[in-house]
């Protein structure tokens, strides 16, 4: 197959990103966004185009859809190990471009009315243009170094647009905040990608991934402190993925980020970059599952299912909307963990692979949508906090249909995208480890339950006081609005399961009736719930909320999490360890070479009596001189 | 005149001229010619020699000998493999940079620009030479201008900056000394004459005993310039003292000089004495490293913290080096090179900084992404490629280093590693420190609302370190091919 | 032995005749044309000078007494050299403070003697012509020191010479005639047949050895050398710093290495110990020096020490590195006192403060003596480095390497002390620096001629070449 | 040849008198007295030098030549002393040494 419109799609963001990059100052912002824009339309049709190809044009052989790798060589480490820059298409891959480019495309659209007026317009595009090359660069990655390189590369591009209003102390401390807090992530997934090097003798996953390949049969055969050395690679890298994907611990980053422009936050904080993370485990899914048993594939489940509980948690008591919505993304995020976590490889085993990476799809959609709906709010009332918030839906009605498709959507109420993929992931859970699915379904009442109570808390309920009346969007707004609600409501109806599985098969799916039926009853009582106490304003909610006491500000102080870190770094890190470290070097290593050179000086001044300027004091020198180098070395030290 | 012998005869001439001029107009004329004329002369023998390496397999190309002291069996011996082809364009390329960066150079001129090239006549020499007397005296020749540079035209304590510069430099060359004077009465192990010719002596085996007397001798004496804890303390204060271009040449180039002649010296001629005190050494570079990286989070002045971020850099250099093997290897040189461009920019940038608020204190900046955008956006990208960013240089050579380190399967370096490796997060937490005080942030001070953008010689001096880092990389294979072609020699003692 | 034999002392001769010219046209010259004794001073000079680069054919005289051959021969025309541009510098002093007083013949005759006892000293054959040398050479410079008698230091600085060095000589005599006692004999070469490493013979080698170290100022033997050089005029400082320091340690050289190569054991460690000392006492005290003249003084000393680490390379290595370190350390010096001469004749000023701003004022001045001081710290790629670093080698080749690692430690001393100066003339603006002036002809060549060595005789191999094979003399 | 008094009796003398004059070269005040001194001191080598010979090694008269010029230099070295010593005394009108202790350190 030829692959050459392949590599077009990232090819041409960077293009776009040289341009607006090296003449942000020549170009005219209208002039900017289209282009960023236009370049994007190309590669998202591209994507569409190469997605055609792969799963119709040519299809599966022998029951299984190919991985079509294009590399060449980058570097070269030693003989065997090299990085190697390529395309790799199979399913995900394809699949994750289609999501890139759309939600990447929308986005554009999107921000030319959001940001319309912005002194860094263009800046803005340039960095937009940049975020989308480095995803497609890591979607389409065909080894672990590339992906790696990607994985910085949208590292460093989110920071720059969270960065964005670079004047605003907060957003520079939260960009700054995500870049840390996930390089350090990365730390645990550079030194996870040198063992596996090690190990291995190599970085690429079709090596990697192969059931029959050395490196998945003989994992065994080294062991580090009980564990097989792999094993270790593989949780090191599942910690860079957390990194990313905002799992618990490493999450604190995300609420922070959501200082960015909101359409920044609903393209790489809600529906690609944080996804990265999934799609890392998913890339290495087989060696995730073959070695030791899937040991590391059970932490990933539980990190996951306690992140999405945990996120969901807070996500309740939260007051700005996008921080809920940020949490939310948490939330869904560690069920897409949970699914991949309790998957299998072959065939229907691997339902929650399949599931997992569904539910990606959808997520990205129906979060996308719910950020830009948040975004076109914020941009009509200027604060990003319910309480100036409340009965909208008369002044936007878009925004208003639009925002409740996505609730539905993620609330998983059918036949939207959202029901059809938690579905999955629930059965999935189920099917594996009861424990996990209770957690799973708990989390999807409590999903409908907080989606839902921002929905009121936007559109209905009593109206904030608005010094000039809120109006709908421009229609550049509200077009990606419509697409993604549309994609929100039909995205579920794909045979996901045709396409994507562990084994690249595909397999049949069936609906699992009564299981089906407890989701969306939960997401129902959720959303009933939420119904009761913020339809109409009322002291159920406060009543309740001190009800639960401690529980509730603990939870609405995100378990004081960002503290504590704030103290291990601040306080430990900087405060004791660097600056002590500063001191030290001052004080003990300086002050020895310094000190060295003050004794001899001072040495010096003390022995000048020597030279009394009395001749006979010379002369006794002089004389004893002779003589105790007579008695040493005729007496004493003779050889 | 041979292709290399040049690169001491054009800087002499441009010295000579140098003298005869009238005025700063001409001093920095005659010097920016001097110096494009080396930078061409750099990219030529670049290609010349990428041409010479598919028919010649010596180890070094180029090669011409004249004896000097022929009883002490001393020559002008000189020579070139890729490591060295590649340091001499970083160092044609940063001393015109440095050139541009110096444009108003108002206090003797003349006498700035002369020191400047005496300094690049002793880096030429050295990076250049065989003979293991020649390498030193250009070490020395090297060194000594620092003192002037400094100095003179320095800024706070110079005159204190500059002796302690100098001394520890000079005590450190002449503790060398002793070293090549070991490996001088020692080269001729298996009978013959003694030479200080390096790839002679090189092929005769010096007795284990002596070698393990000498190495760490010769080592520390080479690492001081390389900013090796504990020796570093040299460098935060010369640095902080010393006028924006010798900041750069001496960040920039000098500090290569130790990782080189560690290399080409230390490793290469006491192979044994490597083995047998590498551990001692990574110790104490891995320790640099994560120590400079802690070290530079706390401080204020803007040239301390990237002296300190210098002595982290460069410890990884040797840490490298000391790993022994040819990853590990052709990534301290690619280190050497990327640091070299990194942290000369980085030095330009602050000295433009500097000239512009006359103050290098973080805390007392902030918001200059907003008055001198171009600047700081650089200043952004430079601290990206530092804390190795992938498309940027540093990326590649850390990966080369982290990997080659790994190669080393025992639990010993594998910690020393992990060490090496979390700097990283340390850098990332000090660059963006500075990052997010000095340039992003309300503006602090109204006055900085109208100082002068960028000037178009600052600019070309700004790109021409810019562009080798990202030429490097987004496209290093054609370099660490060339680098790691050369390392074979080196590795048969070590094996 | 026939007419043509005397031959051999030629240079001797011919010095011996510019004295009695110079006794002469003292006598003929009229009072208000003393000046001219200076132009005709030079000119001979020069010619002897010249005259001395003559190959002398080597052999002996006087039965034994007095010997020359190429080494030695060699060895006088660097002394030669030397002695030139040491009067070439001190030529305007003389104009302006000497010849007024009309005692203008009389200071080049006293110096000619001086070196005159040199050129027997160090070409002779037995200890009798030895010490005749010795002493010829050391009293006039005595006389000399004092000879600004006006000058309360002047006349100190004299005194303390005179009596250090009678106390010196007498020392060594009682060595000499301990050495007598043991071997029979006072010639040379039957001496170094005759000994044996009894205690007396040592006793006696100590004292000598002692007795020459005054000469090279070795510590502990070397107390006399500041003031003295503070005090005597500042071409008499560098004559004793340059030219009999010089001759000193060649003879010294020429005793270990012909007469008591027996004992060498014996005075390697001696020397060991010595240089170690010499080497670090003079740095200290050099450190804290204001004045010009004492600071060199004291680096002069240091400067000693390094020496030796060429002595105690032994053999012909050792001797041709001594011979051209001695050289190189000739020029050097010479030009470093040559601008303190120049600086302290136009302002009277000799301290390193006074130096501050000089760059700025004479800026050729500063030059100089920074070039010199770099090849004094032995910095390349002036001479001086190669000197210093043949010397180590020397050293090395014996395999003493931690006596060259404190060696190159003091280097590292030495050039803080060096820099402070340096930092005074370029670092410092200086309140008020020394205006600029231009010196006289005679000066400038003079310091032309430092310049041009200092530059030149390191990178210049051959000569180093031409030195080694005349090493082979006493091997 | 004194007969009765052999070689060592008149080495101890010589000695003792060098170190006699090493004594007062180191403790006297007075110029003069130390110039007296140093005179000790050469005068010691003088007799050894003629004892040496004398009965040592009688054939060849090496050592009582080098006394008699060892004499006459002492006598030139004497003379120069005085004068500076003399010139110095016309300058401070004081011959004692702790006048000429004006350089130092």
């Amino acid at each position: 197959m030829n692959l050459n419109h392949i590599i077009l799609i990232p090819l041409i963001p960077l293009a776009v990103f040289l341009i607006l990059g090296l003449f942000y100052n020549k170009i005219k912002p209208a002039v900017s966004g289209y282009v960023g824009v236009l370049g994007l339309l190309i590669s998202t049709s591209l994507a569409f185009y190469s997605a055609y190809n792969y799963f119709f044009v040519i299809g599966k052989t022998e029951g299984v859809y190919q991985t079509i790798v294009e590399k060449t060589v980058w570097m070269n480490f030693t003989d065997s190990l090299h990085i190697d820059m390529g395309i790799l298409v199979d399913p995900i891959s394809v699949m994750m471009l289609i999501v890139v480019s759309v939600i990447s495309l929308m986005v554009h659209i999107y921000s030319r009315g959001y940001m319309k007026g912005d002194p860094g317009y263009t800046k803005y595009f340039a960095f937009l243009s940049l975020f989308t090359f480095s995803m497609y660069g890591l979607v389409l990655a065909t080894n672990l170094f590339q992906i790696y390189i990607f994985w910085e590369l949208v590292g460093v591009s989110s920071y720059l647009l969270i960065g964005y209003y670079y004047t605003k102390e907060s957003a520079v401390a939260a960009a700054k905040k995500a870049f840390v807090v996930t390089r350090f992530a990365d730390l645990g997934f550079l030194i996870g990608i040198l063992i596996i090097g090690y190990y291995t003798g190599t970085f690429d996953f079709e090596t990697l991934n192969n059931p029959e390949g050395t490196s998945i049969l003989n994992w065994a055969s080294t062991s580090f402190m009980g564990l097989s050395a792999l094993t270790w690679a593989l949780v090191l890298i599942f910690i860079g993925g957390a990194g990313k994907s905002a799992m618990f611990p490493l999450h604190i980053w995300l609420p922070d980020a959501m200082e960015g422009p909101t359409p920044v936050s609903a393209l790489i904080h809600a529906a690609t970059m944080v996804v990265a993370g999934v799609y890392l485990v998913a890339r290495l899914f087989p060696m995730y599952y073959f070695i030791e048993d899937g040991f590391a594939l059970n932490i990933v489940a539980f990190v996951g299912a306690f992140t999405a509980l945990f996120a969901a948690v807070i996500a309740i008591t939260q007051t700005d909307i996008k921080r809920v919505l940020a949490f939310s993304t948490m939330s869904q995020l560690g069920y897409m963990m949970l699914a991949l976590g309790v998957s299998g490889y072959e065939g229907h085993e691997g339902l929650g692979y399949m599931a997992s990476m569904f539910h990606l799809f959808t997520h990205a959609m129906f979060k996308a949508l719910l950020f830009l709906c948040a975004g076109s709010v914020i941009h009509a009332i200027h604060s990003n906090y319910l309480k100036d918030m409340g009965g909208l839906r008369k002044y936007m009605p878009i925004t208003n249909i639009t925002f409740l498709i996505a609730a539905l959507a993620i609330a998983g109420v059918p036949p939207l995208a959202g029901f059809w993929s938690k579905d999955e992931i629930l059965v999935a859970a189920f099917e594996h480890n009861k424990f996990l699915y209770i957690i799973g379904l708990f989390v999807a009442g409590l999903t409908a339950f907080y989606i839902f109570r921002i929905y009121f808390g936007i559109f209905w309920g009593k109206e904030g006081a608005y010094k000039n009346k809120p109006h709908e969007s421009p229609w550049s707004m509200t077009t990606p609005l419509l697409i993604l609600a549309f994609l929100s409501i039909v995205g579920g109806f794909i045979p996901f399961s045709e396409f994507i599985s562990a084994d690249q098969a595909g397999f049949e799916t069936h609906m699992n009736y009564p299981l089906a039926a407890i989701a969306v009853f939960a997401g129902l009582i959720g959303i009933g719930l939420s119904w009761l106490f913020y339809k109409k304003e009322n002291e159920l909610a406060d009543k309740f909320a001190n009800r639960l006491g401690v529980l509730f500000t603990s939870a609405f102080h995100k378990f004081y999490f960002d503290e504590l870190y704030l103290f291990v770094t601040k306080k430990i890190l900087f405060n004791i360890i660097a600056r002590s470290a500063a001191r030290f070097d001052k004080k003990y290593v300086d002050g020895t070479m310094v000190g060295i050179g003050n004794q001899t000086v001072n040495t010096s001044e003390k022995i000048k009596g020597l030279q009394s300027g009395k001749v006979q004091d010379y002369a006794f020198a002089f004389i004893a001189g002779a003589v105790v180098i007579a008695i040493i070395f005729i007496y004493i030290w003779t050889n | 005149m041979d292709i290399l012998s040049l690169f001491i005869v054009v800087p002499a001439l441009t010295v000579l001229v140098l003298i005869f001029t009238k005025n700063l107009k001409q001093a920095r004329m005659v010097a920016l010619a001097g110096s494009l004329v080396q930078l061409g002369m750099a990219i030529n023998l670049l290609f010349s020699y990428i041409k010479e390496r598919e028919i010649n397999e010596a180890i070094m190309v180029f090669t011409k000998d004249v004896v000097w002291f022929k009883n002490f069996n001393i020559h002008y011996n000189i020579g070139v493999d890729g490591i060295s082809v590649a340091l001499l364009l970083l160092t044609a390329i940063v001393v015109l940079a440095g050139v541009f960066i110096s444009w108003k150079m108002e206090d003797l001129p003349k006498e700035f620009f002369i020191s400047l090239i005496v300094l690049s006549i002793g880096v030429y020499g050295f990076f250049i030479s065989i003979d293991l007397f020649t390498m030193f005296v250009f070490f020395e020749i090297a060194v000594i201008p620092m003192y002037l540079l400094i100095g003179i035209w320095g800024t706070g304590p110079r005159e204190f900056s500059a002796m302690k510069l100098t001394l520890m430099l000079m005590g450190a060359s002449a503790v060398l000394l002793v070293g090549i004077l070991g490996i001088y009465f020692n080269s001729n192990a298996d009978g013959g004459a003694l030479t200080f010719n390096i790839l002679e002596i090189a092929k005769v085996n010096i007795p284990v005993e002596a070698q393990r007397l000498f190495f760490p001798i010769t080592f520390i004496g080479f690492a001081v310039i390389g900013a090796l804890f504990p020796f570093h303390t040299w460098s935060p204060d010369g640095h902080a003292s010393a006028p924006t271009a010798v900041s750069m040449l001496h960040a920039g180039v000098l500090m290569k000089l130790g990782g080189y002649g560690v290399f080409r010296v230390a490793i290469f001629l006491l192979p044994e004495g490597a083995l047998h005190w590498s551990w001692f050494f990574i110790i104490l570079s891995a320790f640099g490293v994560i120590y400079g990286a802690f070290a530079a989070i706390k401080q204020t002045d803007l040239k301390y913290i990237n002296a300190y971020s210098s002595v982290s850099h460069l410890g990884l250099v040797l840490f490298a080096l000391l790993m022994l093997n040819k990853t590990a290897w052709n990534g301290a040189i690619l280190q050497s090179l990327s640091h070299g461009f990194m942290t000369a920019l980085f030095f330009a940038l602050i000295g433009m900084i500097y000239g512009r608020t006359h103050t290098r204190d973080v805390t007392k900046l902030g918001g200059l992404l907003k008055v001198i955008p171009f600047i700081s956006a650089v200043y952004v990208i430079a601290g990206l490629a530092s804390l190795g960013l992938p498309g940027f240089s540093g990326f590649v050579a850390e990966m080369n280093i982290f990997v080659g380190a790994f190669e080393k399967d025992d639990i010993f370096y594998r910690i020393a590693t992990v060490i090496a490796v979390s700097a990283i997060v340390v850098t990332a937490v000090y660059i963006l420190r500075v990052v997010g005080i000095m340039l992003m942030g309300p503006v602090k001070n109204e006055a900085y609302l109208n100082i002068e953008r960028v000037r178009w010689y600052e600019k070309l001096g700004i790109l021409l370190l810019l562009l080798p880092i990202i030429a490097i990389g987004v496209a290093p294979l054609w370099l660490s091919e060339m680098i790691l072609k050369s390392l074979d020699p080196f590795l048969k003692g070590v094996l | 032995m026939n007419f043509s034999s005397f031959l051999l002392m030629r240079q001797e001769i011919a010095l011996l005749a510019i004295i009695l010219l110079l006794v002469i046209a003292e006598i003929f010259i009229p009072k208000h044309k003393k000046v001219s004794i200076i132009h005709l001073v030079i000119f001979l000079f020069g010619i002897h000078t010249i005259v001395g680069f003559f190959e002398i054919d080597e052999s002996n005289l006087f039965g034994g007494m007095f010997r020359t051959n190429h080494l030695i021969h060699f060895f006088k025309n660097v002394l030669n050299i030397g002695v030139l541009i040491l009067l070439l510098q001190s030529a305007d002093w003389i104009k302006e403070k000497i010849v007024n007083q009309n005692k203008g013949s009389e200071f080049f005759i006293l110096l000619f003697s001086s070196l005159l006892g040199i050129y027997f000293m160090i070409s002779a054959g037995d200890f009798l012509m030895f010490y005749l040398g010795l002493e010829l050479s050391t009293l006039p410079v005595a006389a000399l020191a004092a000879y600004e008698t006006m000058k309360r230091i002047s006349s100190e600085s004299g005194i303390k010479l005179i009596l250090s060095s009678a106390f010196a000589s007498g020392i060594t005599l009682f060595g000499i005639s301990i050495l007598y006692a043991t071997t029979g004999s006072i010639y040379f070469s039957e001496i170094a047949h005759m000994l044996t490493s009894a205690n007396l013979t040592l006793l006696g080698v100590v004292l000598l050895f002692a007795g020459i170290s005054f000469k090279i100022s070795l510590v502990p033997f070397h107390f006399w050398t500041a003031d003295v050089y503070e005090g005597a005029p500042i071409s008499i400082a560098s004559y004793l710093s340059v030219i009999s320091k010089g001759a000193a340690v060649f003879i010294l050289m020429i005793l270990l290495f012909t007469v008591l190569q027996s004992l060498a054991h014996f005075w390697e460690n001696i020397i060991y110990v010595i240089a170690i000392a010499t080497m670090f006492i003079g740095n200290l005290f050099a450190l804290r020096q204001q004045n010009m003249k004492r600071f060199l003084a004291f680096s002069s000393i240091a400067q000693a020490g390094f020496i030796l680490l060429g002595l105690i390379g032994g053999s012909q290595l050792g001797t041709a590195t001594v011979v051209y370190f001695v050289l190189i350390y000739i020029f050097s010096n010479l030009a470093a006192f040559g601008v303190v001469q120049a600086i302290s004749l136009q302002t009277g000023k000799e301290n390193i403060k006074d130096y501050e701003g000089l760059y700025r004022t004479n800026p050729k001045l500063s030059l100089v003596l920074m070039l010199a001081l770099f090849s004094l710290a032995g910095i390349p790629p002036v001479a001086g480095f190669f000197g210093k670093f043949f010397l180590f080698t020397a050293a090395a080749s014996k395999g003493f390497y931690f006596l060259v690692f404190l060696a190159v430690v003091n280097v590292t001393i030495s050039l803080y002390y060096y820099l402070l100066v340096v930092r005074a003339m370029f670092l410092r603006k200086g309140d008020n620096p020394i205006p600029f002036f231009r010196n006289k002809i005679y000066m400038r060549i003079g310091l032309v001629i430092t310049v041009l060595g200092i530059l030149l005789l390191g990178i210049y191999s051959p000569l180093y070449d031409y030195i080694y094979e005349l090493s082979s003399a006493f091997n | 040849m004194i007969p009765g008094i052999s070689i060592y009796e008149i080495l101890t003398v010589t000695s003792i008198l060098f170190f006699i004059g090493v004594y007062g070269f180191i403790t006297r005040t007075n110029l003069i007295s130390i110039l007296i001194s140093v005179e000790l001191m050469l005068n010691a080598s003088v007799v050894n030098f003629v004892i040496i010979n004398k009965y040592l090694f009688p054939e060849v008269l090496q050592g009582v030549y080098f006394s008699i010029f060892i004499i006459a230099v002492a006598a030139a070295e004497t003379a120069l002393a005085v004068s500076i010593i003399i010139n110095l005394y016309r300058q401070i009108s004081s011959v004692e040494v702790k006048d000429i202790e004006t350089m130092k350190y």
